[in-house]
């Protein structure tokens, strides 16, 4: 602890600023009064804002997680943010805390797979893949529940929507980022996250024209896309 | 002994049919079916027959067709194309045809299939992992100083598209309900002009008959003017006043009509 | 750590115990799971109730007491339970922990949609779009928020002020930019609208028709608007 407050006084040394910034050993107790009154993953930016001029919650956050190894808490990365959660092994110390997540169906888990993995994915990508039409609801609930929300639109013909995971997605599944995905990696050297169009075919037939529409603009924007408006027939009436 | 034999066998064969056609509900569109169906040939996917999947497929659809059990139109859109494929696939190539080859479009049905299955076995594995409120868990008291209170307002993204939809399709579902204080029907217009028509000898504009401060908001104003419109076209079926419009959008002109 | 365990084993030695019960180090990593989990203070019975057998929650509350101690957060005794609390010297950082969040009046969300979807627009189309007038408690409210901020005045008599969104707004709803907000289309599609067919499709254009018309002009000399998403985001990608 010494040592960071040395440091801390170092850099104001080389650089003046114009209050004193407070020893290091400080700001990571800011920190970590901060990360714990808050629910929510806190960004560097945010605690920055929060701390005194001249702190450095990076550098704080560093010292803050190296400490909580090994924990009944932890200092996790969500994303650009970070937040203290209890370390899993310890959940079976908390059924009366468990929240009892709304069963999802199976579309709406292959949805959110599909648009963690292929992101940012529109309606038809997701339609395309799972070769039938996303019903009402699925994407509706998986907006509610706050792990996908809506990306840029596709500069594409039409200019669909797409969707994207959120911090809060991250947050739910403890994963520090989309690249740490479970079996990403496999995905991506095996190909199967190209967007592959399907062989051309002569003209007069639907299915394969159908399924070029789905395919386009997934990364270039310079093909003829028709958007999500010719996707397959709706899987349930629901 | 032999009519026992094949009405049994006759009665198991209808039941494992039945038992797919039910399972029809339990399939999630044409490439799910696909899959179920590839893995009787417990071969990776890369390796696939698709010309014994597409037979597959297509003795499904059949068989459904027999039992005359409605199929969802993408099921025969799908077996349509797969019985093309077939063709392609046991047919020499068409020098003349530049299309794909049956090759290239199995090899493509075959990624679709392995595509999917990857997606379902990530999926699984997302949702194997240590999930918040289940295994692992924020902040149960989130801390807050109750001496300085700031109300701030907040609204989510769905809140906001929300509150478009509804504004933009109120006239959709809003049980139709007049607005009554922007609007003058034509009733009260021709009270109105009853009363004052008498006084009007001589030609004057139809504007002057309207209500005082009914031009202020254009709203009011158009329904004023439609309703006075409408009010001298009655009264001069009537044979109470007599109208008259000295070119196309000049202002129209109104007087009784005596007698 | 390693003392903590030893000293366990030492309790356990001197009356063995029907299991083995943790050792104290991992006892108290439990104890401090449950302290920050639970939204209640925890009296030493509830925390044993929720240990493992044979575990001693007085004692490993007061390990965690000191392993706290001079903290940004600290365990603290609330009457007959235990919570985790903000160290009482950093308070002044929790000031923002204090706000107290209110969902925004219909009013205030309607007029933030149409300034949205239509900007830039004026207090009159507003009124126009809502079929009400807009009280200035509103509109004040959304400026407050910084969500919504004074445009270019119209070039029209009355040059009246028009009202666009901002990039704090951009931030809050997660957003790229006002031109990614979904269309009526994708409203629909998403389920956040009634799925039932428009009565007359015709009569719904002529009304987006007659609201282009409207806002046609105002932003033709706003190239220089300050940037965000000078134009409405397009209705219902056709």
């Amino acid at each position: 602890m010494g040592d960071d407050a040395d440091d801390a006084r170092g850099d104001g040394g080389a650089n003046p600023p114009l209050f004193d910034a407070p020893p290091m050993a400080e700001q990571e107790r800011m920190v970590e009064a901060i990360l714990f009154a808050t629910a929510e993953p806190m960004g560097v930016a945010d605690l920055n804002a929060r701390l005194p001029h001249g702190c450095d919650a990076g550098a704080a956050l560093d010292h803050l997680r190296r400490r909580y190894e090994g924990r009944g808490v932890r200092v996790v990365r969500v994303g650009d943010a970070w937040a203290i959660r209890t370390a899993p092994d310890l959940g079976f110390l908390m059924s009366r805390e468990t929240t009892e997540t709304r069963k999802l169906s199976r579309a709406a888990i292959e949805t959110l797979a599909i648009v963690a993995y292929h992101q940012p994915s529109t309606r038809a990508e997701i339609e395309e893949i799972r070769g039938v039409a996303v019903s009402r609801g699925t994407i509706d609930q998986l907006l509610e529940l706050e792990w996908i929300r809506f990306g840029r639109r596709r500069q594409t013909p039409g200019r669909p929507v797409t969707f994207v995971v959120t911090q809060e997605f991250l947050d739910h599944f403890g994963l520090e980022s989309a690249r740490d995905l479970p079996g990403l990696r496999d995905l991506r050297a095996a190909g199967l996250l190209e967007n592959r169009p399907a062989p051309d075919q002569t003209e007069g037939d639907d299915k394969a024209a159908m399924q070029d529409d789905m395919f386009d603009g997934a990364g270039v924007a310079d093909e003829d896309d028709g958007g999500d408006g010719a996707g397959p027939p709706e899987e349930d009436g629901t | 002994m032999a009519e026992v034999e094949s009405l049994s066998a006759h009665v198991a064969e209808r039941v494992a049919a039945e038992a797919l056609i039910v399972d029809v509900d339990g399939f999630e569109g044409p490439l799910d079916l696909l899959l179920t169906l590839s893995r009787t040939q417990k071969v990776d996917l890369r390796q696939i027959s698709v010309l014994a999947l597409a037979r597959q497929y297509l003795a499904f659809v059949e068989r459904a067709k027999q039992l005359r059990i409605e199929l969802a139109a993408d099921y025969l859109v799908m077996a349509a194309w797969l019985a093309f494929l077939k063709s392609r696939l046991l047919l020499p190539p068409d020098p003349e045809d530049d299309g794909p080859s049956g090759e290239e479009l199995a090899a493509h049905l075959a990624f679709q299939l392995e595509r999917l299955e990857a997606m379902r076995d990530v999926a699984a594995k997302l949702m194997a992992r240590d999930q918040k409120g289940r295994d692992f868990f924020a902040r149960g008291l989130p801390e807050r100083v109750e001496r300085i209170r700031q109300v701030t307002y907040t609204a989510t993204l769905v809140d906001l598209m929300q509150a478009y939809a509804r504004i933009r399709t109120k006239d959709e579902f809003r049980p139709y309900v007049m607005d009554r204080d922007r609007v003058m029907t034509m009733e009260e217009a021709l009270d109105r002009m009853r009363g004052l028509i008498g006084f009007a000898g001589a030609w004057t504009d139809l504007a002057s008959y309207m209500p005082e401060g009914w031009d202020a908001d254009p709203v009011r104003r158009r329904s004023a003017t439609a309703s006075h419109f409408a009010a001298s076209l009655e009264l001069a079926k009537a044979g109470k006043i007599e109208i008259r419009q000295g070119e196309t959008f000049a202002p129209i002109q109104i007087r009784r009509r005596d007698g």
